[in-house]
């Protein structure tokens, strides 16, 4: 592969990316002052509220205060990002599906499909009282509040210790849509080629115990978050799409490429079967990640929700152009898949400090962002790694590099919140992987991990369900 | 009777089928093939990774004629599928022992 | 077919069923008793809210009011909520599309574009007056309030008899938007035989006639509202889904199963089209959902509001598990089409008692519906009713077993309460069933119902739109 | 093609169009007065708070008053609203790829996914300031407020000049979403020929400097909002709509129909790939148009917003209709294609006075959109204009009838108001139409503007990107 | 041994499979094919312009067979495919001149 | 001249392709098929009904050589498509009278 083959032509169109550059710049010389008002001020609402809930002897008592409003607000602000937040599934079930074969797509839709049933179920059962084990466990590595839902039977307790801005319920909800993304992000870079009952048995492993343990360091009030520069997350690039993408890291390398991929040291593409369903996917993502990082301000606070929507929406902007212009001036020609991964890049990257950028910031870390992905898939395509939907590069690659921009850019930044981040990185990242190797390694051993050749040949569709996605279609499968 | 075999462009269907019917032709049979010959295919490129395309889209019209026909037919195709540019295509015919017309059980030349 | 044929690997499956229902035995043990508390305070703030409203003297000085605020509130759930059910119509069209041949889906696609255009006019028309007829006709059978939409002048008349938390305009759209989904789930049982006009006549008699008149027993104040315990039905697991797959199960009595579908006392599957679309309107038919059931509270109620969003999705995450557990022991391998109806049998199930349920409860609701769901699809094919998408397995049978349910499980659980159940599952189902078998035994009388043999071989696209859903691939239809 | 061919038939069909007429009656009859009033008190409410806004100190402080949780409230949403207006770039996506052909699949998906992307940088670039340059510039026909994003630092720079209702952040993002909806609707008509590079282009420069310009003319505050009868567009018929159709008209001028289009006078149609898609495609633009003309109110007064959102719903559905009966009329059949531009034909026509219409309005509204919109595919045809994706019919020919009929329905119609809607569609027609065509035309004549005769041939999938939209599926590419 | 090829109405595969294996034959290769002949394409509309639908679905059945299984073959088709109906289809028989089992290396009729 | 038939297993046709090569023949037309044959189909399980897919997806791979290539060629599709296991596929061989190159006009051997 020459890739600087035309060099001339090259050195103009990466001219292009600077030139971009440049031209972000007033947007960037922008201070983003007034987000960090708003974002001390926000804290200290929510505090009050908090403190102020309890006064109340009952529900009706409550409806009748005048904070109760407010409270309506924000809840419903809340409840309408978890519903974006669950949508995101069906954009990581268009996403996998559309960059894999059509052999094996009723079995990635099934994954993508019974992921977010068994993450909820799970996230009941345990995972939301591992994640938020409640005040004793402050600074802590692990807690548990014990199984299953509830709470308080006063009115003290509609809302939990974790949030005074909306109801236990709505904290729940929003919180177990984020707990089956980390899942569906492995899914998608063992496709292909992993045996479903084993996947689903790490799934529920890795939905149940591994996320909502790493989440509380930070998110349940653990020891991360009391670093003395705590380490920062907003809504996630470690917490959430790392996580998953060390998982699919872990799977990948264990599990050894898809039959073809790799032959006589070259690559082969093997083509995902449907740009359509890639692209709705990406459309689906971007929108639910309105919900995923505007719901992260938990409250409806509009100067700081509406400042995290339109860093949200530069950087997933930026992604993509950068993407795009990577792969046109690298490979000739703008790839499509690319321009998708890049958007998905730049909203990964922006999750960490969406809440602490100016709009000009927002620009740089999702054209970096877009502009990572594409070579994180050369990279992992060089080591040899098999990932068909780049799950690696766009959620690893893109939650690491968001996460340490917190420390380079915007209100943050700073060295001691490089360190925090970089402590951050590290131990969730550690965790994570050595969790997820050891858990797919037991799995291997005790029920196997991978397909036969023959049912990867002939495609996971009838191997493991017995479907055909689409019957009306002749087609021979060459690969 | 001849079975005649062409393997054609895509797009130049719609003219062969002109020119078969200009000739009192009325029957074929059209299959959408991938074809391999002189016309090299284009590399393209996936998600970084270069890959060739050696089977380029054609399309293979099978049509069986009386014998005095054969000439005319073969004429009629190769004349409406040139382009003169490489990949326009063969043509390849074939004896055929016997036709028959699954409607009616008529043989032979009544048949096709 | 042999289900039984590995009676030890079943058991042990079988068992994985109710290891998980003993699992989720922590969650079902908690209290609900909060939300019994929040109902009866949302009930009384509402009302309260009605006895105030007609104080000012016009828009602007409600304006000023306090509670112009909440009532915005209110008023803006409402809308979003209208919007996701709205949303639910592209869902019923992907789903339906998907588990049909590709020959019919243009004509599944129109219809399931026409039938929201058609029942939004008519519920305008006439539909929301006959839901809706006024307090005139409290407790009665029918009531009828005029043709078209309007209101008193003053402000009073902003919001209607029936609530007081939100506009006119807003109840009407929220409202029209469930009276197309009923219709609509006409439209799959009877796909790919029954003919284009006939079934719009029908579609316009059953949405603008038969679905209000039983939706006005019981949501317009009638007389199943008035029995001693009161029928109740949170969002319509009877009133939408059992109204509209009792319409389905007339219909395809009447028009008996599609060319080919049983042959020699065997089921030949006529096998859906694509499973990507089937996926994706479940998807959307579960963000729908969240319209569906938390609109129905009729007020952005964050403590009932946001319960029900967890009833709802722990149920569909239930009906999920429970459909793919059952399938798997069944049929040896997951079906993909099972588990996407499950979710959508664990939705309809729990739609019923959706703000009366606890979490375990909601759990045990939808994981009965997705086992259901199965049995049912079975069930139906052995009586020789053929419904290409499972639209009676999912929305009759889980209608009537969600409405069951309120009286066995949750706030309202007793002996009273499931024998009003009983009764409006029986008055409803007799009325619609009779109104749906009459309306199409005349349809069928005057212009025929069904397709000629040639047209259903050939397919409905060309047949009855003289358009092909997917031109560029070439495709045979073998049936 | 002889339309009339049975004359009776058409006869008896076109006497059903005049019957749903008839039967409308009712619902057109009632008084939209309380609308007209709710839009005083909102516009005064507005100015109300926007008054007050700089009376606080500090974000804090405002957060404390009583006036926070009403912006907190129209803030939640506006921002829902440019969510779902955001997500109608999806909608596009999937009906200009469902409406051409699937070697240009790959092309298309990546028009709509850039487009957006450089849509809302270059909005937060230079557009949004020079769309609303700020009161310096009112009444006049340009205005520029510097590049890049930013306000005053303190509160009262929380809103912008133009709004006191919500946030300067999701006044920028509701409006940059808005920007990029005008280029991608030129996207669809130029599809299947127009050169990738040089069509990004032609959006920078119309997203940047054509749409902005005349937007600011009426919600800039420019000259046509300062006509003694001001020229009326709620949503934008013509400033989004009619923009959008006036490039398209111009590049399909300039770029000439797709090869094997027309032959010997005759139009050949070349069919569109997949039905689903284009469905798809509608009723997610129908869902974004919650938010084009919901959030186009610039607040969440309930009043207005659900008249709004029910006069949109009614004039899509009648759009729906009226597009339906037409082509069941003209064409014998009912064309699923025409159905679907019926909806969008409604929903642009009732876009410039949704909230000024009463129900009935709406519909007949609708209704002649729909109508109109199927005569205009067949006019654009007779001229050899090729529109593969009807974007000139749907969105220039409605934008214009739609803004028309504020002229001719509803609060404001009388002949002042024709004459200064006139004003403003020829004022905004000129301009842009102009602006097109020489942008056009500098295009082809530095860099070409339509791709090869032998490309188009093969696909612009190969051509332009390298890839295969569907690369499992066999097919051969006969157009 | 010859090979007989049989344009049949897709819709009738299933039988003519059936008719088939009755006979003891019990390998065949099918490929979907568009049809040309008697049987005259629809004329449609797509958004308001008219076309014609000139090639129709067919499915193409290709089978091998020893020479003194010809007739019943071609007989066998020819009843199982048969609607009356115009459109039905052809069937045609060619010589071969070699058959080979790839997965034994047989040749001939052993290979059929 | 003779025409090669050989219906293989789909994911054989990349090394049949270079076998084809590497002997020198730089011309065939690739149809995707379905097979019918002793290797059966899988019973499958839709929404709770069995039924078999007797249909298998094969590749049909058409190659015209002369004469003198038809045994290397055979050879060389036989020896790249073999796995040994059921379903490998069949090779035929039929006479061809009539080769045509439609952008040269050029007949016979020349033509292939
Ligand atoms: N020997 C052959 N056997 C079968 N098909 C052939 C043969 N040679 C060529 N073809 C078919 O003809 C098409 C055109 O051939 P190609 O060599 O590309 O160009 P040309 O027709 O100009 O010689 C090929 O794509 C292939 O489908
Ligand atoms: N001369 C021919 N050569 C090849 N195929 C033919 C020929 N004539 C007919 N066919 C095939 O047979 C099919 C049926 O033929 P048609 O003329 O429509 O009806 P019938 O079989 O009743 O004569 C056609 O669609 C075409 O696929
Ligand atoms: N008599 C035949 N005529 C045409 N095609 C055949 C015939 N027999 C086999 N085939 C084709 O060869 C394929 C493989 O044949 P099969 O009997 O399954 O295995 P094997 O090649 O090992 O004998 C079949 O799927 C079918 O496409």
């Amino acid at each position: 592969m020459k890739l600087w083959s035309k060099p001339l032509t090259s050195l103009l169109k990466t001219s292009a990316v600077f030139a971009l550059l440049a031209l972000v710049y007033p947007v960037s010389a922008q201070e983003a002052a007034p987000a960090a008002e708003a974002v001390a001020a926000a804290t200290e609402a929510v505090a009050e509220a908090a403190a102020e809930a309890p006064a109340f002897a009952d529900y009706a008592a409550f409806q009748e205060s005048p904070g109760y409003t407010l409270f309506t607000v924000n809840n419903t602000w809340m409840m309408v990002s978890a519903a974006l937040v669950f949508f995101m599934n069906l954009g990581f079930a268009c996403v996998e599906t559309g960059l894999t074969r059509s052999k094996n797509t009723a079995n990635i839709l099934f994954k993508n499909t019974i992921i977010p049933c068994i993450g909820i179920l799970t996230y009941a059962l345990a995972g939301f009282n591992l994640m938020y084990p409640g005040a004793d466990f402050a600074g802590g590595w692990f807690g548990f509040a014990g199984f299953g839902l509830g709470f308080a039977d006063d009115v003290s307790g509609l809302t939990s210790v974790y949030n005074a801005g909306y109801t236990y319920w709505t904290d729940f909800l929003f919180q177990a849509m984020f707990a089956a993304t980390a899942a569906t992000i492995v899914s998608g870079a063992v496709a292909e080629r992993v045996k479903l009952s084993s996947f689903l048995v790490f799934t529920v492993l890795f939905v149940t115990i591994a996320y909502p343990i790493t989440g509380m360091w930070k998110w349940g009030n653990g020891w991360l978050n009391n670093l003395e520069t705590p380490f920062y997350d907003f809504a996630g690039s470690t917490l959430v799409h790392s996580v998953g993408g060390w998982g699919a890291l872990a799977g990948i390398i264990i599990l050894g490429p898809r039959i073809g991929k790799f032959k006589d040291g070259k690559v082969l593409p093997l083509l995902g079967h449907s740009l359509p369903l890639a692209t709705i996917g990406v459309f689906v993502l971007w929108l639910g990640w309105f919900g995923f990082n505007g719901g992260s301000v938990l409250s409806a606070n509009p100067a700081l929700v509406s400042l995290v929507l339109v860093t949200t929406s530069l950087a997933a902007a930026a992604g993509g152009v950068g993407a795009t212009l990577t792969s046109w001036v690298m490979l000739k020609k703008p790839d499509v898949s690319m321009a998708l991964n890049g958007i998905l890049a730049g909203l990964v990257a922006i999750t960490a400090g969406a809440d602490q950028m100016s709009a000009g910031d927002s620009v740089i870390i999702g054209l970096i962002g877009g502009i990572l992905v594409v070579f994180a898939v050369f990279f992992f395509d060089k080591l040899k790694l098999d990932d068909p939907v780049g799950a690696t590069s766009v959620h690893l690659v893109n939650g690491i590099w968001g996460t340490l921009a917190v420390g380079l850019f915007g209100n943050l930044k700073g060295g001691a919140q490089i360190v925090s981040q970089l402590k951050g990185i590290v131990a969730i990242g550690v965790f994570t992987f050595i969790f997820a190797l050891v858990s797919f390694l037991v799995i291997k051993a005790i029920m196997g991990l991978r397909v036969s050749a023959e049912e990867e040949i002939e495609g996971l569709d009838i191997g493991e369900h017995g479907n055909e996605a689409y019957p009306d279609f002749t087609q021979a499968h060459h690969n | 009777m001849k079975l005649i075999i062409a393997i054609i462009k895509p797009f130049k269907l719609e003219e062969v089928k002109e020119a078969l019917s200009s000739i009192g032709i009325e029957g074929m049979t059209v299959t959408e093939v991938k074809g391999f010959g002189r016309q090299k295919g284009h590399t393209e490129i996936y998600r970084g990774s270069e890959y060739t395309v050696d089977f380029l889209p054609k399309v293979k019209v099978e049509i069986v004629v009386t014998d005095e026909l054969v000439a005319k037919t073969v004429d009629a195709i190769v004349k409406a599928a040139k382009t003169g540019k490489i990949g326009d295509g063969k043509v390849f015919v074939l004896a055929l022992e016997e036709a028959v017309r699954i409607r009616t059980d008529e043989r032979g030349d009544a048949a096709v």
